[in-house]
């Protein structure tokens, strides 16, 4: 009960600051309010269980999305033009769409209901089997990875899409930052002292935690997707600190485009590995003698690959973001 | 297992594996090559399913081996192997015929990401039509759209910029109604394979959260569709595009979404929702019948073929999904039947299109004056297509609005004003064609100069082929008839006479 | 009871459609690419509501630990994917507008319009 | 003959039109191919003719492209003497227009032979046609083929009337041809031309009235009023052009339709017991009576030729509505002799137009003695749409008031009367003024006969005028046919 009141609580404040978010003329604290959203949401569905979820949107939503937006902002005028007149025939529509909704969560079960039809049919099989045929303890690792791989894959395509996408627009990626090297604005927060020390105490442990969540999310809350996110705050972290173009010539865009490309590569010659050794594309059962081994196998890989494409194609798109004047 | 029974994968795989492959290229003409040889492949996979829908049926294949509803299948059909003609088909025709403008659209140094990018949307719109789950559906819309707005963002003109945003907001709420509608389905059935559903929604009929699902998945699928009013993020995402995209997407994206929704409809909710058919028919034949209507009519005003071409496909749309809302065995046929002949006519357009682009600079009706004279054998071609698209006997148009008319007649009562409002807009589609038939043939050209100017041996050769294929089609459809009346089978599951 | 069981897919409801409304009525890009970013976040928490069961834990299986009750991990696998979905529609619009602004010099969708309109 | 060869009769004239295109460099090659195609077709077409005429009816199917609705060819007497004529009147056409185009310096000369030889494929397939849906795909490419020569000269004014001609034309064929096609495919579940008809027992009381109007009316190219327009609108083609538009393909392929569609389609004597449709003679009627009195009131040749055609079409129509044996007879004659008649009277006014460049009437007083052989033609053939002996007019006439009179209908004979009178009153003043009138003053008369080419044209059209009404036989057995089973 506590617990659903505290969901209450949270669930209004989420629209509150959903309101906020649409009415603030000023684009910066629309973005801030933007992260605020995603860190509410994020407390969210941990309070529904949903501890991968969680993570990620902590990770994208309140992180990612930020940064992306205020990469975004130093581009464009921050300020909302002044404001129009409701259209009285859309918000009508949209009340009555949202009173329809609600007249239908009538028939709909409830919050925790067990004997939702959810709970009753597939999802069962999935925490029975999991330990039998996969064998890892991060349930919804094994459905990511391994049961609907193929979904996975996809994501790592639409990442891979939007990274084309943006340095396709944005022409990022090749030559133009460098010639931005000794900038003096790019020299970023390096003349101060304290968050230097602060960042370069930091970052070692940011990347640290990356490569654990990369590697434990078999056992806990996590995987390639948000290793990827968080790998990438750390370079982002230390771009802030050293300036744009040193945390560049880290790691060249080349070798970004390599990595995102490698990435979704490597994910789909497990795949195609699946289907040399005689089972079906993606089926990792016949990676290694032992069906289970052989998941392992398949699913460390792919998360690897995950990894890479995410950390790629992110850093590609600040870089292409950072890179334009 | 051998290879045959990996057809389904090969046709997502082969494109998508490719794709990261070509943007490491450094040159953009190795990128074309590697997306071309891609998208051929595909074509011949995609004929290959053909075969085997047509033969012993193809197997349904499970991903990963995970047997379906636990895990994701891919289920090809007589109307899967229609979509995935139609996309190679477009695909390779847009590639082979878009060398030469798409060297001049692209800029060597983004082609390899441009092709890349090209090639993924090839992989999403081909796995949207093999795939056996709802949440799979939504994976691959997105990678398919996502990679349609970088193509469509890459038109020279800056209005591509704002016509590819506007698609990006529609295109992005689309699919989310289309995800909540999966949600909601979910919620009451627990379950994303399209089978299974099926099935399960037998206990929870006439629920309220299964019917909102109906209405978020109908919204959703028409927005991406393009169904009036939902179109209006198309024609200007249509013109702006670089011609060889127009080519590739026109004939195929929004069929794509009405494939998506045949599913659902017909395949999930048909069997199940008591009142589907009747609601469904309500909701859809009046938005049909105004996009048939007045989509003509707003095309006949413009002066960019483009455009025309474009609004031209808004009222074509409205020809599909007027079928496809009479909920009969006919009615589907005839929908099928004129999403595979509307994209061949299309096709064929947009590609003459894109070769009057290439040798005059714009695609304007005041430019394009005379062309007629100018390149004979293009504008030919492009009279062939536009009889197809009216539906002028002996081409692939007519095949499709003969079973469209035959499909409306069949319905009680307002069969004749609707077979008059089908005959009026092939009518006004005379008009806006013939306007410009006629600029083509007896314009004066801007400068005055009227000496021959053609495209190329092997683009016009394409193009003939296009054209010809038109005829063929009208004169022996076998092909598409067949493979939609398996696709009906399936869709209908024997419960419709 | 009843009620507050429901209350969160009336706030998916709320977002679904505060969201939409920004979309429709919003002249900014910017703007309308967070209210994108609220519209599907709405979907997420639509999803992840139904996931849940009472009594349950994330599932995540401890050894040593007989009979948890776990909620559902589909919906969240879904989710995962839908967010990364999400993510990568903002940044490909992003880069859209920021294109956009380089080409009208604004980024409302107006006075883009208008100019539109002239050309 | 093997009936699979029956698609030859198309392919031949579209390899020709191939052939031309690749030749176009070259006029002379260019021409000769022309002509051999046409020679060529019209032996084929004619090789035919014993075969039919013994009660064979050839039939193939080319494809089936739906259910019930085939590509498919068959002769029989109606099809084979529309095929004859066209074939026939080509190879003059053919000849007259290598010297019509030459001695008045067309451009885009390659275009126009191409066109007209896809307008032939397109009439040919009219003509062959095996049912309803074959017959509309030739109908719509014979309206195509003729846009780009009716259009031929390219200036604004030429434009616009090209675009009337498409527009009524397609308008029609789609807005009510197509819709009556359907309409007849739901209810019998076929559209093969069958003899006796197939709408029996499908279709009855007012909605064959219907049906019939749909047709009519859809069937543009017969002209019937108020479909008309499209007709004086064409005569801003070429002179060959309006031979062709009149007597060899185009008005012919209208008037032939709805003839073959009565007979084969509704059937003579269903439609003989069917009130619903009486309406189709009042309509012919009035088409005829006020075509002659608008044709009284032109002051241009051309012009007036135009509505002296619509006149003559719906005479056709009325001797078909009349559904008495010797009628439809006339019917079919009447396809054939008009053909003759009207071709010679367009061939004499483009001599006139390419020899002295006159096109208005009060400027043809006295040039029977500039151009006797043109003239004497001309008169040929006045006399033939009058219908006076010896001329191919009488015979067809003579047939068409018997079946009304087998048919007691007093009112056809008083159109057909009436008519006949108006006729005279606007053709024999001009016979008598350019005989025998003095030349108006200010009109040049300094011009000699016509290019040799056009000249034997003429001489052949005008001589066939004549021959016709002492020959006729063959074809008067052949069309009995359509009739043999119809009690007299």
């Amino acid at each position: 009960m506590t617990m659903l009141l505290i969901g209450v609580f949270l669930l209004s404040l989420l629209v509150i600051t959903a309101i906020a978010i649409v009415r603030s003329e000023d684009l910066f604290s629309a973005v801030m309010l933007s992260g605020i959203f995603s860190l509410l949401m994020a407390l969210n569905f941990f309070l529904l269980d949903a501890a991968d979820v969680a993570l990620t949107e902590a990770a994208v939503g309140a992180g990612v999305a930020t940064v992306l937006l205020l990469a975004g902002l130093r581009l464009i005028p921050p300020k909302e033009a002044p404001g129009r007149p409701l259209r009285a025939l859309s918000v009508t529509v949209i009340a009555a769409t949202a009173l329809l909704m609600i007249y239908a969560s009538f028939g709909q079960p409830t919050l925790g209901d067990p004997l939702a039809p959810t709970q009753q049919h597939i999802a069962p099989w999935y925490i029975e089997k999991t330990p039998e045929l996969i064998d890892i303890p991060n349930i919804v690792t094994a459905v990511l990875s391994s049961f609907r791989g193929y979904d996975t894959l996809g994501e790592v395509f639409v990442v891979l899409t939007a990274g084309i996408g943006v340095m396709f627009l944005l022409g990022g990626g090749r030559g133009k930052p460098f010639s931005r090297l000794d900038s003096q604005a790019e020299q970023g927060l390096s003349g101060h002292l304290i968050p230097k020390v602060m960042a370069r105490l930091l970052i070692p442990f940011i990347l640290l935690f990356a490569l654990f969540i990369q590697f434990h999310g078999e056992y806990s809350p996590g995987g390639g997707f948000q290793a990827g996110a968080i790998f990438v705050a750390g370079i982002i972290l230390y771009s802030l600190v050293r300036g744009e173009g040193l945390a560049l010539s880290v790691i060249p865009p080349r070798a970004l485009l390599l990595m995102s490309a490698g990435g979704a590569l490597l994910f789909g010659s497990v795949g195609v590995a699946g289907m040399l050794m005689g089972g079906n594309f993606l089926e990792y059962s016949v990676l290694a003698e032992n069906p289970v081994i052989g998941q392992h196998i398949g699913i460390i890989v792919i998360e690897l690959g995950v990894g890479l494409t995410v950390t790629g194609v992110l850093l590609s798109i600040f870089h292409a973001f950072a890179a334009r004047d | 297992m051998n290879l045959a029974d990996h057809l389904p994968a090969l046709q997502v795989i082969v494109p998508l594996m490719t794709a990261p492959l070509v943007i490491l290229l450094r040159n953009g003409f190795l990128a074309w090559l590697g997306a071309l040889l891609a998208s051929l492949a595909s074509f011949g996979l995609a004929i290959l399913l053909t075969v085997a829908v047509l033969g012993a049926g193809v197997p349904e294949y499970a991903m990963g081996g995970w047997q379906p509803p636990f895990g994701i299948s891919l289920n090809v059909d007589g109307l899967s192997a229609l979509m995935l003609l139609l996309v190679t088909g477009a695909s390779t025709l847009g590639l082979a015929g878009g060398r030469l403008s798409l060297r001049r659209d692209i800029d060597n140094r983004r082609a390899p990401m441009f092709y890349g990018a090209w090639l993924i949307a090839l992989a999403g719109l081909c796995g949207i039509a093999v795939a056996g789950d709802a949440f799979n559906v939504f994976v691959f819309m997105e990678i398919s759209s996502l990679a349609t707005y970088i193509l469509i963002a890459a038109g020279r003109d800056r209005r591509a910029l704002s016509a590819v945003f506007k698609y990006l907001i529609i295109g992005t709420i689309g699919a989310t109604f289309y995800l909540i509608g999966v949600g909601f389905i979910y919620m009451m059935t627990g379950t994303l394979n399209f089978a299974d559903m099926a099935l399960r929604l037998a206990d929870v009929i006439e629920t309220r959260p299964i019917i909102i699902a109906a209405g978020f998945i109908t919204i959703g699928l028409a927005l991406k569709a393009a169904v009036f009013p939902l179109h209006i993020w198309l024609p200007r995402a249509y013109t702006y595009a670089p011609n060889a995209v127009t080519v590739f997407i026109a004939a195929c994206s929004t069929k794509v979404a009405i494939y998506v929704l045949l599913r659902f409809n017909y395949g999930v909710f048909h069997g199940n929702l008591l009142a589907h058919s009747d609601l469904f028919t309500v909701f859809i034949i009046p938005l049909a019948l105004s996009g048939i209507l007045l989509a003509s009519a707003i095309a006949i005003y413009q002066g960019n073929i483009k455009k025309m071409l474009a609004f031209s496909s808004v009222a074509q749309i409205g020809y599909i999904a007027l079928a496809a809302g009479l909920a009969t065995h006919a009615g589907l046929m005839a929908a099928q039947l004129h999403m595979f002949n509307h994209a061949l006519a299309k096709g064929t357009l947009f590609l003459c299109v894109l070769a009057f682009v290439l040798t005059t600079g714009s695609a304007s009706f005041s430019n394009l004056a005379g062309i007629g004279r100018r390149m004979p054998w293009t504008m030919a071609a492009f009279v062939i297509a536009g009889l197809s698209l009216v539906g002028v006997p002996g081409t692939a148009g007519f095949v499709s609005k003969w079973y469209l008319i035959v499909a409306v007649m069949g319905m009680p009562g307002w069969g004749v004003p609707l077979v008059m409002a089908i005959i009026l807009s092939s009518l006004l589609a005379v008009v806006y064609l013939w306007r410009f038939v006629e600029l083509a043939y007896y314009g004066q050209p801007p400068d005055g100069d009227v000496s021959r100017m053609e495209v190329p041996l092997p683009l016009r050769t394409l193009i003939w082929s296009a054209a010809l294929a038109n005829i063929y089609f009208g004169l022996v459809p076998q092909l598409p008839l067949a493979l939609a009346e398996s696709g009906t089978t399936t869709l209908l599951g024997g419960l419709l006479p | 009871m009843k009620l507050l069981g429901l209350f969160n897919y009336w706030v998916f409801a709320v977002l679904l459609m505060i969201g939409l409304y920004a979309l429709i009525s919003k002249q900014n890009l910017v703007k309308k690419i967070m209210a994108l970013a609220i519209f599907q976040s709405a979907v997420f928490l639509f999803f992840i509501t139904m996931s849940r069961v009472d009594e349950g834990t994330a599932p995540i299986i401890q050894a040593g630990v007989a009979n948890q009750i776990f909620s559902n991990p589909l919906p969240q696998v879904l989710i995962l994917t839908a967010i990364v979905v999400g993510i990568s529609t903002t940044a490909l619009g992003l880069a859209i507008v920021v294109r956009l602004h380089e080409e009208y010099g604004t980024v409302e969708d107006n006075e883009i319009l208008a100019m539109d309109r002239e050309s | 003959m093997n009936p699979s060869t029956l698609p030859l009769i198309l392919l031949l004239p579209l390899v020709g039109a191939i052939a031309i295109a690749l030749a176009g460099r070259w006029p002379n090659v260019r021409e000769t191919i022309s002509l051999l195609t046409a020679v060529t077709l019209a032996v084929l077409v004619f090789s035919w003719f014993p075969e039919v005429s013994e009660g064979l009816r050839p039939r193939f199917v080319l494809s089936e492209p739906l259910p019930g609705l085939s590509l498919a060819f068959s002769l029989e007497p109606l099809g084979m003497m529309f095929a004859c004529i066209a074939s026939f009147l080509w190879i003059i056409n053919t000849i007259y227009s290598i010297g019509y185009m030459r001695g008045n310096n067309e451009k885009n000369q390659t275009r126009f032979y191409i066109c007209f030889a896809l307008a032939i494929a397109a009439a040919m397939g009219i003509a062959l046609a095996d049912n309803l849906f074959t017959l509309f795909l030739f109908y719509e490419l014979l309206t195509l083929s003729t846009y780009p020569l009716v259009a031929h000269k390219g200036d604004a004014k030429t434009i616009a009337s090209a675009r009337v001609y498409l527009g009524v034309l397609l308008g029609t064929s789609i807005g009510l041809l197509l819709p009556a096609i359907i309409w007849t495919w739901v209810a019998t579940g076929t559209t093969t031309f069958t003899l006796g008809g197939i709408v029996e027992g499908h279709i009855a009381g007012a909605a064959v009235g219907l049906l019939l109007g749909l047709f009519v009316f859809g069937i543009g190219k017969a002209a019937v009023m108020p479909v008309h327009r499209w007709l004086p609108a064409a005569m801003v083609a070429p002179t060959p052009v309006s031979a062709l538009l009149h007597a060899v393909a185009v008005v012919k392929a209208g008037v032939f339709s709805i003839t073959k569609i009565i007979i084969y389609i509704f059937g003579v004597d269903f439609l003989f017991n069917e009130p619903s449709a009486q309406w189709l003679q009042f309509a012919a009627a009035f088409t005829i009576i006020t075509a002659s009195i608008i044709a009284l009131y032109q002051t241009n040749l051309k012009r007036m030729l135009a509505y002296s055609t619509i006149g003559q079409l719906s005479y056709v129509i009325m001797a078909t509505v009349i559904l008495k044996p010797m009628a439809e007879v006339g019917a079919a004659i009447h396809i054939a002799a008009h053909a003759f008649g009207k071709i010679t009277l367009f061939f004499a006014a483009g001599a006139i137009y390419t020899a002295a460049h006159k096109t208005e009437l009060w400027q043809l007083a006295g040039i029977g003695r500039r151009m006797p052989i043109t003239m004497a033609a001309f008169t040929i053939g006045a006399l033939s749409m009058i219908g006076v002996p010896p001329t191919a007019g009488f015979v067809s006439k003579w047939f068409i008031l018997g079946g009304a009179f087998q048919a007691e209908n007093y009112f056809a004979i008083f159109t057909i009367i009436a008519s006949t009178v108006l006729n005279a009153m606007y053709f024999l003043p001009i016979i008598y003024f350019a005989w025998l009138a003095p030349p108006a003053p200010g009109v040049d008369m300094n011009h000699g006969e016509a290019p040799k080419a056009i000249l034997l044209a003429l001489a052949v059209t005008s001589t066939l005028t004549i021959v016709f009404f002492f020959f006729n036989q063959p074809l008067l057995d052949l069309e009995s046919q359509l009739v043999e089973s119809l009690p007299l």
